[in-house]
């Protein structure tokens, strides 16, 4: 139960394409997150799961029945809006009874279903109540409870959390965590913000301009971003990017020179890298370390954020942007120049198209002026 | 409204579950076979189920009189069925036009159709913008805070719901020679004024009772815009120290523009149609200094025993040219101002 | 008058009149008068007799002629003020009059007839409410069927219009289709095409499918207004679509979505549709006069024209009548007003 | 809810479309006072007397037969007997009772006068009878005369003179008009016929305005633009709309106003006692001291389906004295030869105001002009008075010059007959 499979989905609204070829494959049970910018499509693909929309090519399959000419109402799925899109008019308990009552349900059994799902989500106490009424954490949770209450075979979440202040996205985010240990149904969440795709996903699939750019497990697409765009889409604050060339390659090792002139020097180095090549090396904030040797190339500050735990720097090497996150407090003004190094940094090295040549956090690394 | 407490019904609910049971068994009944049409035709072959019944009434009513109307244009003598009328091609139109000068209604064959045209013209230039001027002020003053602001809403408001023959009548028994004002201003020592039978103050009255009776509906959708500007736009101006008049020109006017547009293009279309309360005010004098195109349109094509339907039609059918000019604005403005529909 | 304008106006900043203030107050004020005071005349003078409708000049209140029983005259007799050649003034009761000469008595003292000057005299009024003008046509007229027939024709068409115009307005504003923009474009291009203009071809038609002396005759050409579906369909833009699919997710059939969301949710442009259809089929007038020609069809707007002769225009019935009849619009409006300035402000005009 | 509601009004619908059961006779009928009570009573007795027959009166607005009658006849439809005024225009949708009727002769006796006003031409159907007869004529504020010190002129004064001596009252009483005459074509043409106007041409058609119509229009507006005669009245509409002057005269701001027979039950119930007034007839012009006759038929109507019930109705309608007593009681002048010819009609006013007025109308009838008597039973007298009614009315209203408005009124007939493609 739950399991669905995408094979060519195409949808295009009149002359725009917006999903292109797009193939997946979800797991009963499996909490999907669609993750990308805004526009990147992964609304519509969860709206054509719903049946919301219409594909323009492709099929859809539900536990292996082709579902593309099944109407939404039947294809036992169960959606989640964006704005809650509880019916205003109706209170909490007719909200959640609708769809109950129009598949025709006994009326027992709706009680039944409609009071275990305010217990489970602890609005019970608001069931008379509109949504007029409620805060906008308790709208979200009628909101699942009316996916809910239907059973359905999977579970669709349009940026459910997006509507929430910071603190209740974080505890909310936790209860969604949880609530999909205790259902184990399927879930598709769409959501543009990586944290909660990386704390809520089995696996996540990050989409751009209509195309799924990589699908994996969270610390699958951290650890190993299939091209730029994914590496810079995951992990906060985004990874430096810097453009480079190759400068040596011997061996098993290779040079590559950054941001006019800094060396990187790399062992063991994989894929096929030549001299002269054109690539662009990046590196996350979390990896960046003040060097102790002071030839180590020096990052001129521009900003520095104190969180307190940590410090962010945001700085400039000869023209070329770079962010580090330091642990713990640091004594550093925006305009000083202070040494910086690689240790123990996994990097990522993408060609010209951005695609990855390799990226491990095994190679041996150093920078050099 | 508190909330009642969990488990326990509101009480209001269980009355009106009572009254709507019926509602909601037709509902459902209706229901059943309407599964079974969306089934067969899929959710946009509901959209025309939706849109047919309207449709219909409107096709019958109100298209089919039109291009009948059309038809009858084209058509002359005295009959009233078009089946014992005579086709005579453009006649009709060819009598309107016959001028020897536009400018003067005098000049033309049919001299009571341009009177008309020109009354009109001058009739909705006049009459739409002092209306929108008086509303504006209206909703202007019922926008500040005062005490009983919905009994003086109603007050403005409450011409608005008479019928245009009382509204005709109650003005004309004011304005008659031996009404109400001069009466009035009898007692006051002004010389009393013979308002309706003077060319000029008949057609002011005209403009003027038609301002009374249509100007409420206007100030509320204006004072309707009015209350949707932000109130943290004239803090702002405030903490400026912006002067009343500039808050006004810089903040009101701009923000109301939507809905002013809204309120022209309404009392536009409103105005080329005026009749029924001019013509119990007036009957279109003194002279044919108050008769405007509906009215010759009426009595060239149904009120007299002479009748005309033809020439009527034809008349018509050039006021609806103009009609569907001010169309094409209400759409340009319609596409402006309206929030974006359907699909994401 | 000071208390109570205290009690309305609250004067901006609490102290002084700026000049603004005076504005309201004037506008206010002004626009009482000039709003109400008309309607509230025409009140009055409905209970005018006829003669004193057609008095000049007009009185505010309706007034007669005080009439006295005089002994040794059988009918009663009107009073009059008179200022007698002894510079004395007197109430003295009318006998007869010959000419420019009233021939008086004293009520009190009746033998005597004083001869008086008629411009010397003038009547003694006290107010009198013409009642008749309301009870008679109660009899004559049959009130309870023009009402019937009102209420029919006013309820139905404004049902009718309800549905009709709300389904148009939810497939126009909810749905993608074919001809969806070409059906827009018509139904605003009718929005302005006056009755008059269609008044001779309409009449055919009606009369062509057998509606002519028949309340639907009335009542179908003006349930499909396009006002109607202007107004919802602006107010249904701003229902957002994500209800919808929520409801087509919740297995709701399209009509289940109409009914059961769509409708409740656009209760406020409904309730403003409902106020001013109710007030249009009302007060129509011109159109069911055409098609009505039976008496036990017609509406009250028709039936009280019926006072309307080739020559003479019994104007004391009429007013009383338009007086009856505006009773219940403005009841509808004094119970439905908070609506029509939420509905109007929502319905997308804005 | 609104689909039961539907199907229900439908099925009302087509029970009251169909619901004209045999033996009905629906009877259209205007008011201009009583007459609507007076006929209910008499339509109750009509069906006691006879219980096979239902009389439905349909009481409606004058506008009604005006506007709305016409068109229904054009289509077939239309009441079994209506009380109309355009008797001619309409001739041809008339049923013929001759076959009918039980007593053809009575019919012919007694209404065979003003037979032609209402059937085609040249045939001797029998349509329907009057109900009254009017007559148009003059009323004068006694009261304002005898405070001037004015003598009214006599019986067979001029316009001129009544225009000088009212003018003299007016000015020495403070009244605002010396006199005024309805803003209708009929009335006006009362005094143009006294100035020697002839409308019908030689072919039946109208003629261009002759002398005497241009001479009598011209003292018309020289008239009321010095004030003599009230303009207010002739400008306060456009087109051919019927204005009435009464008002003024109620009101005592007339010294004289030229009105006609049915003005008097009007005038007596608002006058009052306020003042004396009395009916004068017709001044005098060059040619005549006419007035204008006129007044509303009872026709039955062709397309009727049930002609003997209406034939019963209308003969009992046609009795003689039940136009006695329907002419008693409405204070209406009779148009049957013998109720006529035997008088002693008792008016049921105790006003003697009102009696001696009428008794004025009815000798005043005895001066009607020749082509006055015409006039009701010309197909194109309707179109000729509305061309003159709006055009002066424009002029009055200082929109058209006395050269042009006798030129539009020529035009406006031309146009008409060509329009009506005789």
């Amino acid at each position: 139960m739950g399991q669905i499979t995408l094979t060519d989905i195409k949808k295009s609204f009149g002359a725009i394409d917006v999903l292109h070829d797009v193939n997946l494959h979800i797991d009963d049970g499996e909490l999907v997150v669609f993750v990308g910018p805004s526009g990147c499509g992964k609304s519509t693909l969860l709206r054509v799961i719903a049946g919301l929309e219409k594909v323009t090519g492709g099929s859809i399959d539900i536990d292996g029945r082709r579902v593309n000419d099944v109407t939404a109402a039947e294809r036992g799925l169960a959606m989640v809006f964006q704005s809650y899109a509880l019916y205003p008019h109706m209170t909490v308990r007719q909200n959640l009874a609708f769809g109950l009552e129009n598949s025709k349900m006994p009326k027992a059994e709706i009680t039944e279903r409609v009071g275990e799902a305010a217990r489970m989500l602890e609005i019970d106490a608001y069931l008379d109540r509109r949504p007029g009424q409620l805060s906008g954490g308790q709208r979200q949770r009628v909101a699942i409870g009316r996916a809910i209450v239907r059973r359905p075979v999977a579970f669709l979440l349009d940026e459910p959390l997006s509507n929430l202040d910071a603190e209740l996205r974080v505890s909310t985010r936790a209860e969604l965590a949880a609530l999909h240990a205790r259902l184990s149904s399927t879930m598709i969440y769409v959501t543009h913000d990586q944290v909660e795709a990386m704390t809520l996903a089995d696996r996540i699939v990050v989409m751009r301009a209509g195309r799924i750019e990589q699908v994996g497990t969270p610390l699958d697409l951290y650890n190993t971003p299939a091209n730029r765009f994914v590496a810079g889409f995951i992990g906060a604050p985004h990874m430096n990017f810097l453009q480079g060339e190759v400068a040596e390659r011997t061996g098993d090792s290779a040079i590559v020179t950054v941001a006019g002139g800094v060396r990187v020097h790399l062992h063991p180095v994989e894929g096929s890298m030549e001299k002269g090549q054109k690539l662009t090396v990046g590196v996350r904030p979390q990896h960046l370390v003040i060097s102790a040797d002071p030839t180590s190339p020096k990052v001129k500050l521009r900003l520095v954020e104190a969180l307190g735990s940590e410090t962010v720097i945001h700085g400039e090497i000869n023209g070329e942007r770079l962010m580090a996150v330091l642990p713990g407090q640091q004594r550093y003004r925006a305009g000083d120049e202070v040494p910086l190094d690689l240790e123990a940094a996994p990097l990522h090295l993408f060609d010209e198209n951005g695609m990855r040549i390799f990226s491990t956090p095994g190679t041996q690394r150093r920078l050099s002026a | 409204m508190t909330p009642p407490a969990a488990g326990s019904p509101a009480p209001s609910r269980s009355f009106a579950s009572i009254l709507l049971a019926p509602v909601k068994l037709v509902m459902g009944i209706i229901d059943v076979p309407l599964r079974a049409l969306q089934k067969a035709t899929g959710i946009s072959g509901m959209a025309i189920f939706f849109l047919a019944p309207n449709m219909l009434i409107f096709g019958i009513f109100v298209l089919l009189p039109l291009a009948i109307n059309f038809v009858y244009s084209m058509t002359g003598g005295t009959a009233f069925f078009l089946a014992d009328r005579t086709f005579i091609g453009l006649d009709q139109y060819d009598r309107l036009f016959e001028c020897s000068n536009y400018l003067d209604p005098m000049s033309c064959q049919e001299d009571a159709f341009w009177t008309a045209v020109g009354n009109t013209g001058w009739f909705v230039v006049l009459q739409v913008t002092l209306m929108i001027l008086v509303a504006l002020g209206t909703a202007l003053i019922l926008n500040r805070k005062l005490r009983a602001r919905s009994f003086w809403r109603a007050v403005f408001f409450f011409p608005v719901l008479l019928s245009p023959v009382v509204v005709g009548l109650i003005w004309k028994w004011i304005l008659q020679r031996q009404g109400l004002l001069n009466f009035a201003l009898f007692e006051m020592g002004i010389e009393p004024h013979n308002w309706l039978t003077d060319r000029t103050w008949a057609f002011v009255a005209a403009v003027g009772v038609s301002i009374w009776a249509h100007m409420g509906f206007y100030a509320l959708i204006l004072l309707a815009g009015l209350q949707a500007i932000p109130k943290d736009l004239y803090e702002a101006a405030e903490m400026d120290g912006t002067k009343a008049s500039r808050v006004f020109w810089r903040i009101t006017l701009p923000l109301l523009a939507p809905n002013l547009l809204v309120v022209v293009v309404l009392a536009l279309i409103k105005a080329v149609q005026v009749f029924d309360e001019v013509y119990v005010l007036t009957g279109g004098g003194p002279g044919t200094s108050t008769m405007f195109l509906t009215q010759y349109i009426y009595e060239t094509g149904f009120a007299s025993q002479l009748r005309n339907p033809g020439l009527a039609a034809a008349a018509s059918i050039l006021m609806g040219l103009v009609l569907v000019v001010l169309t094409l604005l209400q759409l340009g403005i319609g596409r402006k101002t309206e929030p974006k529909g359907g699909k994401k | 008058m000071g208390a109570a304008s205290r009690f309305i106006f609250r004067r901006r900043g609490g102290k002084g009149w700026h000049w603004t203030d005076i504005v309201t107050w004037v506008w206010l004020v002004g626009g009482l008068l000039i709003m109400f005071g008309p309607a509230v005349w025409l009140g009055f003078s409905s209970f005018k007799s006829p003669a004193a409708l057609a008095e000049f000049p007009p009185t505010i209140l309706p007034y007669v002629t005080q009439q006295v029983n005089v002994e040794g005259y059988e009918q009663p007799l009107a009073l009059y003020e008179a200022s007698l050649p002894d510079g004395s003034t007197q109430v003295l009761a009318e006998v007869r009059r010959i000419g420019i000469v009233s021939q008086m008595v004293d009520p009190n003292a009746p033998g005597e007839i004083i001869r008086v000057n008629i411009g010397d005299r003038t009547p003694v009024r006290t107010m009198s409410f013409a009642t008749e003008n309301y009870t008679e046509p109660f009899v004559q007229f049959d009130f309870v069927q023009y009402l019937w027939n009102s209420v029919f024709v006013t309820v139905t068409a404004t049902l009718i219009t309800l549905v009709v115009n709300s389904m148009a307005a939810f497939a126009l504003s909810k749905y993608e289709f074919k001809g969806r923009s070409v059906a827009m474009l018509i139904i605003l291009a009718t929005l302005m095409v006056p009755l008059s203009v269609i008044m001779v071809p309409l009449y055919s038609i009606i009369s062509a499918i057998g509606l002519f002396n028949n309340l639907w005759g009335v009542i179908l050409p003006t349930v499909a207004t396009p006002t109607g579906v202007f107004i919802l369909r602006q107010y249904m833009l701003t229902i957002p679509d994500e209800l919808i699919d929520a409801a087509r997710m919740d297995k709701a059939s399209e009509w289940q979505i109409y009914w059961r969301i769509v409708l409740p949710l656009a209760a406020p442009a409904l309730a403003v549709l409902a106020i001013f259809s109710v007030v249009w089929r009302w007060n129509d007038f011109l159109w069911p006069l055409i098609v009505l020609s039976r008496r036990e069809l017609y509406t009250l707007q028709v039936g009280l024209s019926i006072y309307a002769g080739e020559l003479n225009v019994q104007w004391h019935f009429i007013l009383a009548m338009t007086v009856v009849t505006m009773i219940p619009v403005v009841l509808v409006f004094i119970f439905l007003q908070r609506f029509i300035t939420t509905g109007i402000a929502g319905t997308g005009l804005k | 809810m609104q689909t039961k509601s539907i199907i229900a009004g439908l099925a009302l619908a087509l029970l009251t479309s169909t619901a004209a059961s045999a033996g009905d006779v629906r009877v259209m009928w205007y008011s201009d006072g009583v007459e609507g009570e007076v006929m209910k009573d008499l339509v109750d007795r009509f069906m006691k007397e006879n219980p096979g027959i239902n009389v439905i009166l349909d009481n409606v607005a004058y506008s009604v037969i005006k506007e709305q009658l016409p068109v229904q006849l054009e289509a077939g439809n239309g009441p079994d007997v209506a009380r109309v005024t355009a008797i001619k225009d309409l001739a041809k949708h008339w049923l013929d009772l001759r076959p009918l009727v039980k007593d053809p002769a009575y019919w012919d006796e007694n209404f065979g006068d003003k037979a032609d006003w209402m059937r085609p031409d040249g045939s001797d159907q029998i349509s329907g009878f009057m109900t009254q007869l009017t007559l148009t004529g003059g009323f004068a504020n006694k009261t304002l005369f005898e405070q001037a010190g004015v003598e009214m002129p006599g019986p067979e004064a001029t316009w001129e003179e009544w225009a000088a001596a009212s003018k003299q009252v007016a000015d020495s009483q403070q009244v605002p008009f010396a006199m005024a005459i309805d803003r209708s074509g009929h009335r006006i043409t009362a005094p143009m016929l006294s100035y020697g106007v002839n409308y019908i041409g030689e072919d039946g058609k109208p003629a261009p305005l002759d002398q005497g119509a241009k001479d009598f229009l011209t003292q018309f507006v020289n008239w009321t633009e010095e004030g003599v005669f009230a303009k207010d009245v002739w400008v306060s509409a456009a087109g051919n709309t019927y204005r009435a002057a009464a008002e003024d005269f109620i009101n005592g701001q007339l010294a004289f106003y030229y009105s006609g027979s049915w003005q008097v039950a009007n005038l007596t119930t608002k006058i009052g006692n306020n003042f004396d007034w009395v009916a004068t007839g017709s001044p005098c012009g060059p040619a005549a001291c006419t007035g204008m006759p006129g007044g509303a038929a009872l026709v039955a109507v062709k397309y009727t389906k049930n002609p003997e019930e209406v034939a019963t109705f209308m003969d009992w309608m046609a009795r003689e004295e039940i136009v006695r007593e329907f002419s008693e009681r409405t204070l209406f002048l009779p148009a049957h030869k013998g109720v006529v010819e035997k008088g002693g009609l008792n008016f049921q006013t105790d006003n003697e105001q009102a009696k001696a007025a009428l008794g004025t109308f009815v000798e005043a009838s005895k001066a009607t002009s020749e082509t006055a008597l015409k006039l009701p039973a010309w197909r194109w007298a309707d179109t000729v008075y509305a061309a003159i009614v709006t055009r002066v009315g424009q002029t009055l209203a200082g929109e058209l010059s006395l050269e042009d408005t006798f030129a539009r009124i020529d035009a406006d007939i031309a146009q008409k007959v060509k329009d009506a493609g005789l």
